[in-house]
């Protein structure tokens, strides 16, 4: 059996309904939010704003109502593996795109 | 098999001492009937499914990823096309199913508690409504794919710029944004942004209708008691999918719906 | 040799005349592409030995003959710094000097003379300034730098000259450029490199290198009548671009004199040089590039004009360095609007920048 | 044969020796246990026989592109046969034969029980994978029959979506559907990996194939899903002309290529590091030595995966991406090529002072380093910018891929048939027709795509059905050097379906290998062992296996 599991079984860990009652509302107001700021005028700061607000709220899911804020350093490891690779994929060839308008040199 | 004889004599130990392990904090130390023969206890058996699982969420970010590049890509380059496309869209439809999705998302979460401290009626309860959140979902979003089809704003052979040339031939959108005409060769773009909406859209849709489809199988064996005997692995796994889909969404809503809605 | 078959005789002799093993060097680029060619053909040969060198010696020294009892070596750190270090160093230096050579490729010199290349499925449409118009062949004078526009009509080709060592893709809907300055006389293949479609493989032709005057001649000889410019200049005038493209006060749109390579404020406040992309950009898509002080009202001419007739307007607009000729375009009814490109001779508008600049 | 001074190879006494039973072949009989198993080993016997069905169609069309270019003239086939030819042969090689080629296999096969597991950690998904790959196999050999495609295996936009009309839609959702069995795959892998090793089995325990498989594994649980989107956005544009690749629209065709080769580099890695497992195997074993620099090669294989995502671009140099994005890519592509060196080197100086013998997979082993070496270099020719816009698209890159997939992985893959064939079907393979075998392969294979290089250096472009005729010489080379290689490859077949009635038996350990797989009967139990194993010696220490046979001794007598 290999540390992963060990690790696991030490830290098996249950939510309680309080936990996802609090994460939901916290999620309707972040809706709630994200549409009234995409009604004002902020300029460049708009999509920052929708962006940021709708990255809380898939933090928050993710740390609770998919329990990796008490699962194991694997978990953890995956998901930021997943994020890093899609900003490779994101990051690398928005950089292409960005650099063309540059002219060439 | 005397080659093997080494490793016998130090399994054996290996094999018992996992079995008390399991003694400790396992409600059966002997082997419960769901536990599958090449895994040596309930713990390995969950913990490996949920990381499959995990696994599995991680291809669907990079399947969505490319999606996400192409969006962003021609969000750049096309932007006043995609904020007179994103006015198209029914921000009050798109919030409702926002909520929706999420409200399913808790009752699931609810689901896998009850299943966790195993109470049967509550998990059917729970998974019933994230059922039927879930199809709440899918008939506004074929609402609103009604709507774009009748205003000829699916990409293809039938898609019209008249609504993004003359917006006064939309009154309902222009009264709410007065958005101005777009040139031609911009308001061509539009339909980049529609094929964008419906691709990532579509894609998320395909998702729930799979998700509810398992659900429903769910449900069906949650009233025999299937997953309230300790063994939550597949109600968990099915959360942590259920959960990403939503993710998925609070993105496309974010991104589809509200690049920009002032006026 | 009487005794061998006469067939087998000439496949033979065939063979012999045609056997190749290395691409000739027609251009300046080609001598320095291939000095570093070879440096990373020394090297990989070094390496290779040095491998096939310990494999076999390993293999003969350690065989289980000689050597039965093998002596367990955990590794040894200095080592593989060694072989992490040296590759690394040397993969740097193919970079950097690959970099360079890629930047000379890729960056024509001033006083290059520009060829319009158009692709399409399944042939190379070569449109000189002075109106000369070639399928499937290039005629390029000895000595000079020539830079070629590319722009395909339909899928990806790729415009490649081996004996140039250059090679670019044609791309539809963006102009690509590449340069070169043929240094020997002579006729070189000229390949469609990327697939295409069914014909691709005959998607071929010759770049023919012509010394001076081989080159004038060939200029007088294949003339159309009409530079380049001039076919742009009816198609201005068809299309009635000097409507508000004329330089009088109350012109909706900017004057075009003398805006060719010069530094443009948008209307989004960017600043671009206006080079024959951003000018072909603003045809089609005029939105996007609106100079400052002026409204989006310029239509959109997507679907009206092909490539070839882009590239006239284009090549028209890069040689309009007063606006007489525009307001003479907007009240002349004699330049009727023709297909462009290989329009029949239409004496009355005299070449002004139409010849070639040697 | 024991005390035979060139070779390790120790039988039980044939006179007596008899195949154990039962064993995962004879313990079920009849279709159905085949096909609704959830035997990793079962498994991989069934993906076994159908890469190998797969290979030789690709194989087939491969003839038929050699025989076309013996002349100059398109004068066998017509151009757009040979397009779609050239494209089926591409689509089949890398997405039916090469991407699942040792890992489906092999790596099914052997990394649970190289790891102590009884299977893997998925089996019914592992199944399910199986059943994946073979309706992707036959939706593209049902495409190739109705009318085929002329894309290329690279889908060129906007060829694929608006200039072709053949099936792109049906091909594209054959490959879609392999792709889900490769995820699968590797998704299993990497869980199995991670969870299922036996005690004491820790990570730098782990044999370098399973170190190689994990790095592999990653590629394809990250790379896969990007082609799947962009094969997906591609049916739609041709199904529904939604406009995300279309110049036309206001697209950039250029984007699908970003996506495509986001999977499709690090699909090389895909397929060639499984490869670079199997070789670090044979050659610790037939030179009776630990992997010179166990961690290096095992961090090398991680390091391959890592920059593997960050090189993609360096297939557009010419194709109109910025010129800064072609600085980076190239300096990123010198970077991924150190990780391989590092491991030639490792595995040259396993050799040092070792006991070597040359059985037919150390002859593989030996033809995969020369020749993977080669391709590597020439990979670096085509990295480095400036050379590169002269040699892309021509038959330099023909030669540099064959020289990695066909020298690299067909000899590293050809060199696991054989280590493992025992193993699998506890039977020996003939050691000498196969030795001539290995040595045929790697002469036909040298013919076939050397002078290729040269064709490439002159000019000669891809997908060419007829070309100038002072390339002919080459290609007739070429051409012949490719018969010889068939015969090369169709001899194994030949002889390893013989051995399976006539070889001899081999015994759990003919190679006297250290691996946990080489320490239970051969063919092995459906459990793999009889009781649990436990590590309690690191990979590849033959004097742990020494004491083991000493140990036997002992118990015997």
């Amino acid at each position: 059996m290999s540390e992963e599991t060990k690790h696991a079984e030490q830290e098996h860990h249950i939510v309680g309904p309080g936990v996802y009652v609090v994460i939901f509302l916290a999620l309707l107001v972040g809706t709630a939010l994200t549409v009234w700021a995409s009604f004002l005028e902020l300029g460049p700061w708009n999509p920052i704003i929708a962006l940021a607000i709708a990255t809380a709220k898939a933090t928050l899911v993710v740390l609770f109502f998919m329990h990796v804020k008490y699962s194991t350093k694997l978990t953890k490891l995956t998901v930021f593996a997943g994020i890093f690779t899609f900003m490779i994929l994101v990051s690398m060839t928005l950089a292409d795109y960005i650099s063309r308008a540059w002219g060439s040199w | 098999m005397p080659d093997n004889s080494a490793i016998a004599h130090g399994a054996q130990e290996s094999v018992s001492a996992a079995n008390n392990a399991n003694g400790a904090n396992s409600a059966h130390p002997e082997h419960p009937p769901y536990l599958r023969h090449h895994f040596e206890s309930v713990e390995q058996q969950a913990d490996t499914t949920n990381f499959a699982m995990w696994l599995f969420l991680l291809t669907e970010v990079m399947f969505f990823g490319g999606l996400f590049t192409a969006y962003l890509i021609y969000r750049n380059w096309y932007y006043p096309a995609f904020v007179a496309g994103s006015h198209q869209l029914n921000v009050i439809w798109g919030t409702l199913n926002t909520v929706v999705l999420i409200g399913s998302s808790f009752t699931m979460a609810m689901g896998v508690w009850c299943a966790e401290t195993r109470r049967r009626r509550g998990l059917v309860l729970s998974l019933s409504l994230t059922f039927v959140l879930g199809l709440c979902f899918l008939g506004i979003k074929s609402i609103e794919y009604h709507e774009k089809w009748e205003k000829h704003h699916v990409p293809g052979a039938h898609y019209s710029l008249q609504s993004f040339v003359d917006p006064q031939s939309d009154p309902e959108v222009f009264k709410e944004y007065h958005d101005k005409a777009l040139m031609p060769d911009m308001a061509r773009h539009t339909e980049i942004y529609f094929s964008l909406y419906f691709a990532m859209t579509g894609m998320h849709a395909l998702h729930m209708i799979i998700g509810i489809g398992i659900l429903a199988f769910m449900i069906y064996r949650a009233r025999a008691g299937a997953y309230t005997s300790g063994h939550v692995t597949f109600v968990e796994n099915f959360g942590l999918y259920w959960h990403f889909v939503d993710i998925i969404w609070i993105y496309l809503f974010a991104l589809l719906y509200l690049i920009s809605r002032h006026q | 040799m009487s005794h061998i078959s006469p067939t087998i005789w000439q496949f033979l002799v065939k063979w012999l005349t045609n056997f190749a093993l290395f691409p000739p060097e027609a251009s300046k680029i080609a001598p320095q592409m291939d000095a570093l060619f070879f440096f990373m053909v020394l090297v990989s040969l070094i390496g290779l030995t040095a491998v096939v060198l310990m494999v076999v010696s390993f293999s003969i020294l350690y065989s289980k003959k000689r050597h039965p009892v093998a002596v367990q070596i955990e590794g040894s750190t200095l080592l593989e710094a060694t072989w992490t270090i040296i590759p690394l160093g040397l993969f740097m230096v193919m970079f950097v000097w690959g970099a360079l050579i890629y930047f000379r490729v890729f960056t024509p010199p001033a006083n290059a003379m520009n060829i319009y290349v158009v692709g399409k499925q399944w042939m190379w449409k070569a449109e000189h300034p002075g109106g000369q118009h070639e399928i499937n062949s290039l005629h390029v004078p000895v000595g000079h730098a020539v830079q070629l526009t590319l722009i395909s009509e339909d899928v990806f080709h790729s415009f490649s000259i081996p004996a140039f060592r250059v090679k670019r893709e044609a791309i539809p809907g963006r102009y690509t450029t590449v340069w070169f300055e043929a240094t020997t006389p002579g006729t070189y293949h000229l390949f469609c490199t990327q697939y295409c479609g069914t014909e691709h493989s005959h998607m071929i032709g010759d770049v023919v290198v012509l010394s001076e005057e081989d080159y004038r001649k060939w200029l007088a000889g294949s003339t159309s009548g009409n530079s380049l410019a001039q076919n742009g200049e009816r198609l201005f005038a068809s299309l009635s671009c000097a409507a508000c493209h004329n330089a009088r006060p109350d012109a909706r749109g900017p004057s075009l004199a003398n805006v060719y390579g010069s530094r443009l404020a948008l209307s989004t406040g960017a600043t671009v040089i206006a080079d024959d992309a951003y000018l072909r950009e603003s045809i089609l898509n005029p939105s996007q590039h609106i100079t400052q002080g002026y409204a989006p009202i310029m239509p959109t001419y997507q679907g009206q004009v092909s490539e070839e007739g882009v590239i006239a307007l284009v090549e028209y607009i890069r040689h309009l360095d007063s606006d007489y000729r525009v307001q003479q375009t907007t009240n002349t009814t004699d330049l009727l609007p023709e297909s462009e490109g290989n329009a029949a001779p239409a004496a009355q508008a005299p070449a002004k920048n139409g010849t070639v600049k040697p | 044969m024991n005390n035979d001074n060139n070779t390790i190879i120790d039988l039980p006494d044939q006179a007596t020796a008899r195949i154990p039973q039962p064993n995962f072949i004879s313990k079920e009989n009849g279709l159905m246990s085949w096909l609704l198993t959830g035997d990793h080993k079962r498994i991989a016997i069934l993906y076994l026989i159908s890469i190998t069905f797969f290979f030789f169609i690709g194989g087939a069309l491969a003839g038929l592109i050699r025989l076309e270019l013996l002349t100059p003239q398109a004068d066998l086939m017509a151009t757009d046969t040979y397009n779609k030819v050239f494209t089926m042969h591409g689509i089949i090689m890398i997405f039916l034969f090469l991407v699942p080629s040792v890992p489906a296999t092999l790596g099914n096969f052997f990394i649970p029980m190289m790891i102590g597991a009884k299977d893997l950690a998925l089996p019914k998904v592992n199944l399910l994978s199986w059943y994946l790959y073979m309706t992707g196999g036959i939706l593209a050999l049902y495409a190739m029959i109705t009318g085929g495609v002329d894309t290329g295996w690279t889908f060129t936009t906007p060829l694929s979506t608006h200039y072709v009309n053949t099936n792109v839609i049906t091909t594209g959702f054959a490959i879609f559907v392999a792709g889900f069995s490769s995820i699968f795959t590797g998704l299993n892998f990497i869980v199995t990996i991670h969870k299922m090793r036996a005690p004491g089995m820790t990570w730098f325990r782990l044999p370098l194939f399973v170190w190689a498989h994990y790095a592999a594994s990653i590629l394809m649980v990250l790379g896969t899903p990007v082609l799947a989107i962009a094969i997906v956005l591609v049916m739609l544009e041709r199904a529904f002309g939604i406009g995300v690749f279309d110049p036309a629209k206001g697209g950039d065709p250029l984007l699908f290529q970003h996506l495509f080769w986001f999977y499709s580099h690090p699909a090389v890695y895909i397929m060639i590091l499984p490869g670079m497992g199997v070789i670090s195997e044979v050659i610790s074993t037939f030179s009776r030595k630990r992997i010179f620099g166990y961690t290096a090669v095992a961090f090398s294989s991680v390091a391959i995966a890592v920059f593997g995502f960050f090189v993609w671009a360096h297939h557009m140099f010419i194709m109109g991406i910025s010129n800064y994005a072609v600085l980076v890519f190239s300096l990123l592509t010198m970077l991924v090529a150190v990780p391989s060196a590092i491991k030639i080197f490792n595995w040259t100086f396993t050799l040092y002072k070792g006991s070597i013998t040359f059985e037919t997979p150390m002859l593989y082993a030996f033809g995969f380093m020369g020749l993977f070496t080669i391709g590597g270099m020439t990979g670096v020719f085509l990295g480095a910018s400036g050379t590169d816009i002269h040699l892309t698209e021509t038959y330099f890159i023909v030669a540099h891929f064959h020289f990695v997939m066909v020298g690299g992985m067909l000899m590293a893959f050809l060199a696991g048939i054989h280590f493992w064939w025992p193993k699998m079907t506890g039977r020996m393979y003939p050691e000498k027709i196969s030795q001539l075998a290995a040595v045929v392969t790697f002469i036909g294979f040298n013919l076939t795509f050397f002078p290729q290089f040269i064709l490439g250096v002159l000019g000669m472009p891809r997908r060419y059905a007829s070309y100038p005729p002072e390339f002919q010489v080459l290609n007739v080379f070429s051409t012949a050097g490719a018969t010889i290689l068939g015969v090369g490859y169709l001899l194994p077949v030949l002889y390893l379906i013989w051995s399976l009635k006539y070889g001899a038996i081999a015994g759990s350990n003919p190679w006297q290998a250290t691996g946990l797989e080489w320490q239970t009967q051969s063919p092995p139990l459906t459990e793999n062992f009889v009781v649990m194993p436990v590590m309690d010696h690191e990979a590849y220490d033959y004097e742990w296996l020494e004491s083991q046979k000493a140990k036997e001794v002992a118990s015997a007598g």
